[in-house]
């Protein structure tokens, strides 16, 4: 192993923090210094990311890239390092993600300092949880994406009033970050009596996972311990019915803070579900797989219909985020290896593509100072890449083959008929919501003659232009050429289900 | 009998360092007056620094006890006299500018909070009822005389009153529960304490008047209601003193007391401390919620984190007694580091309502941001202080079977970061009226900035590497080791 | 044969660089893509002659895209007759649509200095989608798998999105595209479905091993019929069959070419493909069979009494092209695979050629469509007429054009293969189609001339010269029927197992068919003179009638119904439930409460210094019983 | 004469004293009544001290000190409550209710 | 003949307690917690603590109740100018009644269980020795406490006077009296 593969994964953990610490450091007046720092740190992440996933290793499978540095040895807490297929995916959708954030997050104005540091903390965060394998630090890193979201969204956010409601910015903060920490809660007890349980002595993830194998989490322990972890991680998935923070915060929240959460942070919590709840509790994800996946169908189809009723383009983004979340909780509550596969393709598609909308909303927002859909028309003709870049979000959104999000559906889709068709069958149905809603919504705001209003709108910046690229890559890449995605996939999903014995 | 006074060496220091603060402070020249409480608390900080080192460079190996168990000058004792040290250190460096604007006995504050810190470490030493009990009254004594320094406002006098009345009838309770402690046991040694079968009905009261004194002193559920009032009333500086140095040595204490004369009655009392937690955790957080004073918040926070402490006091151990250490010695950086930014904006901005801290971070970037950090720390958010302590401190109290408790303790920590996210709304996103001091720059003194440089640095420091300072705990945690192994 | 995968690739890579590099392109590309589908054309004659050399086949040449668990999808070919015959088509008609495109996307352009004849500004984008349109088809046609045949599906679904709101300004257009989209959606809802299922039982997305499996009664007949229905709805859905036909006519908002190469000649018969392709399915299930035979003639019934009803000529060929494409799953329903795929070519062909017909019109016109605005049209522009009618005949089923011979071998085998209902039924739709291809040509191109139809002249030969040729392949079609130098159609557009057979004329239905398609064309010029008199009286007396129809049974105003005042209703109702109840009580509620609880219990800390004194007290006595009764 | 009588003076002083403190408003009463229940203490150890097999000394020591710090404690006390007489105007602990909730 | 003592011992501290605790006037108060001091120190004497008896009545009877009458004089504006009684008092009353009955009941239910029947006294010698060899650090402490009685005594006793409210550095920040609310923002 070579140096760089040796240390990439702490280095990415580390390189965001530095970057905030190097940003503390710089002068608050100097602002392009500090814009070119925070890309320039969002480009390296990238490299990073894309080297760890390429040095991930299909053939050999299980957890690579590991580094082990000794913490605090009375919990038996060590500072561990590792991906797993999954991971390694989940990696990659952070650092495409967080590259095109920085470059979006550069249209800030007020306090771009501030507005990086607190960014790459919750970047830090991020990276932390999905390549950390001791389960403290998991859910150290996990918090650590949590501290920032607060600031960033009640300082930089923007309230939304409308007719029947208005909601705050400081309101969707506040909620977004306690229903958060209180799911959260959750998954600290949880975490605590597995630790207590097991009598491992210590937060490997790996070390309590054998526990579990060896039956020292019983069933009976399992049964009640998972529906705390299940709805702790669920609910920063956007499980219904605690998904209400979710289209709230997204649309209070700036761009690339929209973009980060979620693209990223809403697949912390499923991740978290694989690697708590699939791994350490199988025998409490045997017994509560229905639920979840009974939640799942449940999200797809309430989060698509509420989607249909909505006007804002960020409430829309939110609902189809709270509808796509459910694919990626049916696909892993069918627990068959083509079904938990399409799930764990759906976090990164989700993750791309939603985050590929936002920026293009933002966009939108930055020039017309509006979201609202009524209001909103024929920009077609006046922003041609932005719009011809939502529409292919949308139709990615919407399962449209050849994009990514059609192959993790199929795939989830495929794997619920092997478990449980009715609900399989009420997911589809789901989708061809998705196709109600987007579609209405293009028809809106990019079709049509435009008010004279938007003759002012001009299209698409170098800088968006680069942001909304590196996300339509992926989508396009993944919906073609799914192939090196699902290999890297397949030794991870195996594992975690070698553990359920299904 | 072992009467080697030399072990005492830092205590007979630190009282003669309050002395020298308070000749030195009557002694000075006449040119230096305007200076007296910088010159005051300089020579407390230096000398109680100084005191620090002597006690870091021979307490190590000079682990005994002095008259028959009277006091201990073992590890754990140590460990706990350069936590009060170093708190020492914090406040009288925070009080220079506070106590130089705003008060008119500065050798007498500083000479208080050296002789506070004597109190405190003689309380970890203890091992001892009388001994314990005189020790609380010297650091008791020296609270309630710093809490009446405050200016003459009618807050302070009120404060001071409530506190001085109900701390003697505390001290009366407490007594009477040691006067029947040692009418059922004929012995004051903790160690003696602890015969088998003892659990009969006068020994439990006297028990339970001990430990109700004590959680007076601890702000525990229901002995707490002094708390906000004494907090809003004092003097800044010395509600931080209050909220950190009186609140470890109590709980030193009380560690000490449990471990050696309590721990085979472990399973009758457990249930007691945990509902006493219980109301502790949950009484202080759902009261702070609807505070508007941002002192009488802190004060209930406070009593919210007594509380998680207890949760760790229910569920003894040696895992539990080291998350407790680790607790306290990450609360001391984060409270004193909010103190130090609340103490800043008292004396520079005259604002200590939440809502007046309207457009702080605008105004002092510097001091929001220590301010938010020990907020977060306080709730328990990594990578501060706050995280790894809870977390070390539940995970101990479940490895005690206390699972249940510390649900209820985590609930109570969500809870909490509702109103510290309030005081974070208020600096960050509120925008302070124009023509208020808060409207322009606020400049901070070097020294105050300074301190709060290094009480954020230590915050950090625990939150993303415990690992030494764990490692040091173990290591002082074992001297009580023989009596809190199962 | 092997090689056929690289057909589709030649447009493919025509949409790519037209769709990221045509600004840099002259004339934004348009060259380039109808090169590319003229490459593909040339690229589907070798697979014919090497079917022809080799035997029909079917041939498959599997190859791996990717794999999940123990699922492999791959993007390998499935080549047999009715593909070869499919990509011919395919590539055929796309080729001259895209050639009249050149012609009839030249219009009146509004510039900075007044408008003036141009290229439309979109035009690259425009032969864009159709690249990628030809693309999808062929590959739809090509696929050896469920998964990928549903890929293409949904991807020459997305293209007729596109190319039916290409002209995006208008609403009408942007409203169509959408409900097209949407309308086909449902159907592949059910295609979708049925794919999943079939695989969740089956294990593997490849057609044949399906039908194997099928053939060998390896699933329960409960299974094999729902799955049938399920991937029928997909079909159902695609070729605007009855209930989801809606968004068809509305799809004519879009440039005429589209229409003709999709929603007349190829992509509305890719259900009949489906189901074509997966016909042992059917038969498998004698249920699934008769529903596809219900849906084709009520399909093929509504088509028609509602192409009688309409005015716009685009419309009217949309609804004929419903109603044909009703007879095709009639045909399949009662077995006659050969009829039914026969039927899918002359149709195609003969239906492009109308539209293209209907198109030089409209431009010919200012995109007027209305029949009962033009008159005398045959006259002023001579070829345009000529092809018109020559389709209107075809169509009929006037021998020797080209749909005479399908719709004759359909007539053998509805009588044959199914209950005589359904020939009585299917008769009847033989009278109508005869009856409105009759209405139109003579409402339109005879007669005097009405409104601007004075003026009208035929267009350039790049419009000229695809109508001419799709004309001549009109009237020669069909005649692939006979054993001409080979053993005619039959022999070689075979469903396998039940062999080839060659054209024989039915003494009896043969005769029947062409009496009935003359009486309709007959009782057409009749009804439809130059008053419409004898009409008017017929709509007055049947008022219900002619309102149904004209209202396209209702079905309009039914679904906007569901989707206003059920869907759009259910996600208001959600909408604010979420907010309301989910939201602000359900997630609120408790940190509204708790911060209630807050606010009261701050009372307890009373200022009272009696009170702290009392708590201190009693908590000491509580603390002191609590240890004592608890020990 | 037991050591149980002196248990029972002690309690009934504690109690009073007790009362006195809860019950009364001025804050010198409040002293008072704390110096009663201080007493009560001293009297306990007291007793149980003499009442020993082996006499111990510790009891008498503890009430010295208890003695000695409760006279502090009033001292202290009494500068504290001529304080609150000075800003309140009143010694009376009811009415400083300036800090509450 | 000893119970009679104690009976007359226990009657003046009791009954001394009494009246500190029920009469409304402060100077009697006073002057009954003297007698309750006295019957206290009696007991002592009963409990052979001939010396802590004197030490009582020397600081008690002596020392605390002058300074307590001198800061009653201070602090008096008229003898019975306010209700001496808190109005809660009958909770207060219970909860004491209470303490003695968790007490006494704790007592006699124990009675002999820890104790021997007789008493015994400590000789004077025993006391000091103890006291300075055994006790020295506390009795160290106990000097320190006492100092910062002192101080305190006198920093906060001056610290009301006028000159000191009316601080020179300007307004103190205005207390908002929390339960209001009022000129707050949430």
């Amino acid at each position: 192993m070579g140096y760089f593969e040796r240390h990439v994964l702490e280095s990415l953990v580390y390189l965001p923090m530095l970057t905030a610490l190097v940003l503390l450091a710089l002068p608050a007046k100097g602002r392009s210094l500090i814009r070119g720092v925070g890309i320039a740190s969002g480009a390296l992440a990238l490299g990073g990311s894309l080297y760890a996933f390429v040095a991930y290793d299909q053939g050999a499978g299980g957890f690579q890239l590991v580094r082990v540095y000794p913490w605090m040895a009375g919990l038996g807490i060590d500072f561990r390092l590792g991906v797993d297929g999954i991971g390694a995916l989940m990696v990659l959708l952070t650092g495409v993600v967080t590259f095109a954030a920085s470059i979006v997050a550069a249209n800030r104005d007020e306090d771009p300092k501030a507005y990086y540091v607190l960014l790459n903390l919750l970047v830090a965060g991020v990276y932390g949880t999905f390549v950390s394998t001791d389960l403290f630090f998991f859910f150290f890193f996990y918090e650590l994406a949590i501290v920032p979201m607060y600031l960033l969204i009640a300082m930089w956010g923007s309230s939304s009033v409308f007719p029947s409601f208005s909601r705050t910015k400081e309101y969707a903060a506040l909620k977004l970050v306690l229903m958060i920490v209180a799911a959260s809660v959750l998954v600290w007890i949880g975490i605590i009596a597995i630790y207590v349980r097991s009598e491992a002595g210590t937060f490997d993830i790996a070390a309590l996972s054998q526990a579990a194998q060896d039956g020292r989490l019983d069933a009976g322990f399992q049964r009640w311990v998972f529906p705390l972890v299940m709805v702790g991680f669920g609910l920063l998935a956007g499980m219904w019915p605690f998904h209400t923070w979710s289209p709230d915060g997204h649309v209070s929240a700036p761009t690339s803070v929209s973009m980060l959460h979620a693209g990223v942070l809403m697949k912390l919590g499923a991740f978290g579900i694989i690697r708590v709840g699939m791994q350490l509790l199988p025998q409490g994800m045997d017994d509560w797989s229905l639920v979840l996946f009974i939640i799942g169908t449940i999200n797809v189809v309430y989060g698509a219909v509420s989607a249909l009723a909505q006007t804002d383009l960020k409430y829309v983004i939110g609902y189809s985020s709270v509808s796509h979340m459910g694919y990626v909780l049916m696909g892993l509550g069918t627990l068959d290896s083509v079904g938990v596969t399409g799930a764990s393709l759906q976090m990164f598609s989700h993750g791309v593509m939603t985050a590929l909308f936002f920026t293009l909303v933002g966009a939108i927002y930055e020039r017309s100072h509006t979201r609202d859909s009524l209001v909103l028309n024929g920009l077609a003709s006046r922003m041609g890449w932005a719009s011809g870049l939502f529409i292919l979000a949308g139709l990615a959104s919407l399962g449209l083959p050849g994009l990514s999000g059609f192959v993790a559906e199929v795939l989830v889709f495929v794997g619920a008929f092997r478990t449980e068709p009715v609900l399989g069958a009420i997911g589809i149905a789901g989708a061809a919501i998705t196709a109600v809603y987007i579609l209405r919504l293009v028809g809106r705001v990019f079709f049509g003659t435009p008010d004279k209003q938007w003759d002012h709108l001009h299209d698409l910046n170098l800088r968006e232009g680069i942001a909304a690229a590196s996300l339509v890559i992926p989508v396009v890449v993944v919906g073609i050429f799914p192939a090196p995605f699902l290999d890297v996939l397949r030794p991870g999903v195996a594992a975690v289900l070698a553990g359920i014995g299904g | 009998m072992h009467t080697d006074f030399s072990l005492l060496l830092p205590e007979f220091l630190l009282a003669g360092l309050a002395l020298a603060v308070l000749v030195v402070d009557m002694a000075l020249p006449q040119a230096w007056v305007h200076r007296r409480s910088d010159v005051a608390a300089l020579i407390a900080v230096v000398g109680m620094a100084l005191v620090l080192a002597v006690t870091l460079l021979t307490g190590t190996d000079n682990a005994g006890f002095l008259y028959d168990q009277l006091l201990f000058t073992d590890r754990f004792a140590l460990l706990f006299k350069v936590l009060f040290l170093g708190t020492g250190i914090a406040v009288s460096w925070m009080s220079q500018e506070y106590v130089g604007a705003k008060m008119r006995h500065p050798g007498e504050f500083h000479a208080l909070v050296v002789l506070a810190v004597l109190g405190a470490g003689l309380m970890a030493s203890a091992g001892e009822l009388l001994t314990a009990y005189i020790a609380i009254e010297l650091l008791s004594f020296a609270l309630y005389v710093l809490v009446g320094l405050g200016r003459g406002d009618r807050r302070s006098a009120e404060a001071v009153t409530k506190y001085v009345l109900l701390g003697a009838v505390s001290s009366a309770v407490m007594l009477f529960g040691i006067s029947l402690l040692y009418g059922a046991t004929g012995q004051t040694s903790f160690r003696d304490l602890q015969v088998p079968g003892a659990w009969t009905p006068l020994p439990i009261v006297g028990f339970a008047f001990l430990v109700a004194g004590l959680g007076f002193k601890l702000s525990a559920v229901p002995f707490h209601l002094w708390t906000p009032d004494v907090y809003e009333g004092a003097p800044t500086p010395v509600t931080a003193l209050i909220s950190v140095l009186s609140k470890s040595a109590t709980v030193a204490l009380v560690i000490r007391f449990l471990a050696e004369g309590a721990m085979v009655y472990q399973d009758h009392w457990q249930g007691a401390l945990a509902i006493l937690a219980v109301l502790t955790m949950m009484v202080g957080t759902l009261t702070a919620m609807a505070q508007t004073n941002v002192k009488r918040l802190l004060a209930y926070s406070s009593v919210t984190q007594v509380g998680f402490v207890l949760v760790g006091l229910a569920a003894l151990s040696e895992g539990s007694a080291n998350a407790i250490a680790l607790h306290l010695a990450g609360y001391a950086f984060t409270n004193l580091a909010a103190f130090t930014v609340v103490s800043m904006v008292e004396v520079r901005a005259g604002r200590e309502s939440i809502a007046g801290y309207a457009g702080l971070a605008a105004s002092s970037p510097f001091a929001a941001m220590v301010l938010t950090a020990a907020l977060f720390s306080l709730a328990g958010l990594p990578i501060f202080a706050g995280f790894i302590t809870k977390f070390a401190l539940f995970t101990a109290a479940a490895q005690e079977g206390l699972l249940w408790l510390v649900a209820i303790a985590v609930l109570a920590s969500l809870i909490s970061l509702y109103y510290y996210l309030r005081i974070v709304r208020a600096m960050y996103v509120d925008k302070a009226e124009a023509g208020t001091p808060l409207a322009s720059r606020l400049h901070l003194s070097p020294v105050s900035a300074a301190l709060a440089w290094a009480l954020l640095a230590g915050t950090i420091a625990v939150g993303v590497y415990p690992g030494p300072l764990a490692g040091w705990i173990d290591a002082a945690t074992n001297a009580l080791g023989p009596f809190l192994g199962s | 044969m092997q090689n056929a995968w690289l057909i589709p690739l030649f447009p493919t890579v025509a949409f790519v660089v037209l769709a990221l590099f045509r600004r840099f392109l002259p004339g934004q590309g348009k060259w380039l893509a109808i090169a590319a589908v003229m490459a593909a054309f040339i690229a589907a004659w070798p697979v014919l002659f090497d079917m022809l050399g080799l035997g029909v086949g079917p041939y498959h040449f599997p190859r791996e895209w990717f794999s999940a668990g123990p699922l492999s999808i791959g993007w390998g070919t499935l080549v047999d007759p009715l593909t070869v015959a499919m990509l011919l088509l395919v590539t055929f008609v796309s080729v001259l649509v895209q050639v009249y495109s050149l012609g009839y996307m030249r219009h009146e352009v509004k510039g900075r200095r007044g408008s003036h004849v141009a290229d439309d500004p979109r035009i690259g984008w425009y032969y864009a989608a159709h690249s990628l349109f030809t693309a999808s088809m062929l590959t739809l046609v090509l696929a050896d798998n469920l998964l990928l045949l549903y890929v293409a599906w949904e991807l020459v679904g997305l293209c007729s999105y596109l190319l039916i709101g290409f002209w995006y300004e208008r609403p009408a257009a942007v409203g169509a595209a959408k409900k097209a989209f949407i309308t086909t959606r449902v159907g592949d809802v059910g295609l979708l479905i049925g794919i999943a299922l079939l695989v969740a039982h089956t294990g593997t997305f490849d057609i044949s091993a399906n039908l194997e499996m099928v053939e060998h009664g390896e699933l329960s007949s409960g299974i094999t019929t729902l799955v049938a229905l399920l991937l029928f709805a997909g079909a159902v859905g695609k070729s605007a069959q009855f209930p989801l036909f809606v968004w068809l006519p509305d799809a004519m908002e879009g440039p005429t070419p589209v229409s003709a190469l999709i929603h007349a000649a190829t992509m509305v018969t890719a259900g009949v493909f489906l189901v074509a392709r997966l016909l042992p399915l059917y038969e498998a299930s004698e249920a699934a069979r008769y529903t596809v035979a219900s849906v084709g003639l009520v399909s093929g019934l509504m088509g028609a009494t509602m192409a009688l009803a309409a005015t716009d000529l685009k419309r009217i060929l949309a609804f004929s092209t419903m109603s044909h494409l009703g007879f095709m799953f009639l045909a399949l329903g009662a077995g006659g695979y050969t009829a039914a795929t026969f039927h899918l070519l002359t149709h195609g062909v003969s239906k492009a050629m109308l539209f293209l017909a209907a198109g030089s019109v409209m431009h010919a016109l200012h995109d007027e469509t209305d029949i009962r605005r033009m008159g005398g049209l045959a006259r002023r522009m001579p070829i345009t007429g000529t092809a018109f009618v020559l389709g209107a005949l075809a169509l009929s089923g006037v021998p020797p054009l080209a749909a005479f011979w399908s719709k004759d071998e359909i007539l053998v085998a509805v009588a044959s293969g199914l209950n005589p209902l359904f020939l009585v039924g299917f008769l009847l739709a033989i009278v109508l189609s005869a009856l409105y291809m009759a209405r139109a040509m003579r409402i339109a191109f005879f007669g005097e001339h009405r409104a601007d139809a004075a003026h009208a002249h035929e267009s350039g030969w790049t419009m000229k010269g695809p109508l001419a040729l799709l004309t001549v392949c009109t009237v020669l079609v069909g005649l692939v029927a006979l054993p001409l130098g080979f053993d005619g159609i039959g022999s070689f557009l075979f469903e396998a197992g039940h062999g080839p057979h060659a054209f024989k004329a039915d003494a009896v239905w043969m005769p029947v068919g062409i009496a009935l398609a003359l009486a309709g064309l007959g009782l057409g010029w009749w009804l439809y003179d130059r008053a419409l008199e004898r009409v008017d009286a017929l709509r007055t007396r049947f008022g219900a009638l002619a309102r149904t129809f004209e209202r396209r049974y209702y079905l309009d105003p039914l679904y906007q119904w569901v989707v206003d005042r059920v869907v759009l209703a259910a996600g208001r109702l959600i909408a604010v439930f979420d907010r309301r109840w989910v939201n602000d009580v359900g997630m609120d509620g408790p940190g509204v409460a708790t911060l209630a609880v807050g606010t009261r219990l701050r009372m307890h800390v009373s200022g009272f210094f009696a009170d702290y004194g009392l708590a201190v007290a009693a908590g000491a006595i509580a603390l002191a019983l609590l240890l004592w009764l608890g020990a | 004469m037991t050591l149980l009588h002196f248990q029972l003076l002690a309690a009934a002083l504690f109690s009073l004293g007790l009362y006195g403190v809860l019950a009364r408003r001025n804050a010198v009463l409040v002293l008072m009544g704390v110096e009663l229940m201080l007493n009560a203490v001293n009297v306990n150890l007291v007793a149980f001290a003499a009442y020993r097999d082996i006499p111990i000394a510790t009891g008498q020591v503890i009430a010295i000190f208890i003695i000695t710090l409760a006279a502090a404690e009033v001292g202290l006390a009494l500068a504290v409550v001529l304080r609150l007489f000075r800003s309140h105007g009143s010694a009376d602990v009811d009415a400083i209710r300036g800090m509450r909730g | 003949m000893e119970l009679a003592l104690f009976v007359i011992a226990a009657a003046l501290s009791v009954g001394g307690a009494i009246g500190v605790v029920m009469v409304n006037n402060v100077v009697h108060a006073a002057v009954y917690l003297l007698i309750a001091m006295l019957g206290v120190a009696a007991a002592f004497v009963l409990l052979y603590a001939e010396f802590l008896a004197l030490v009582q009545l020397l600081i008690y009877g002596g020392a605390v109740t002058m300074v307590i009458l001198f800061a009653l004089m201070l602090t008096r504006r008229s003898a019975h100018e306010e209700q001496a009684h808190h109005v809660r008092w009958p909770i207060a009353a219970g909860v004491s009644v209470g303490v003695f009955g968790l007490l006494a009941s704790a007592s006699l239910l124990e009675a002999g269980r820890f104790n021997s029947a007789e008493r015994s006294g400590i000789g004077l010698e025993e006391l000091g020795r103890t006291l300075f060899e055994e006790w020295a650090i506390p009795f160290e402490v106990a000097s320190l406490v006492l100092l910062i009685a002192v101080v305190g005594a006198i920093v906060i006793g001056r610290a009301g006077r006028a000159e000191d409210i009316a601080s020179p550095e300007g307004a103190p920040p205005r207390h908002v009296r929390p339960g209001t609310g009022r000129g707050e923002a949430r």
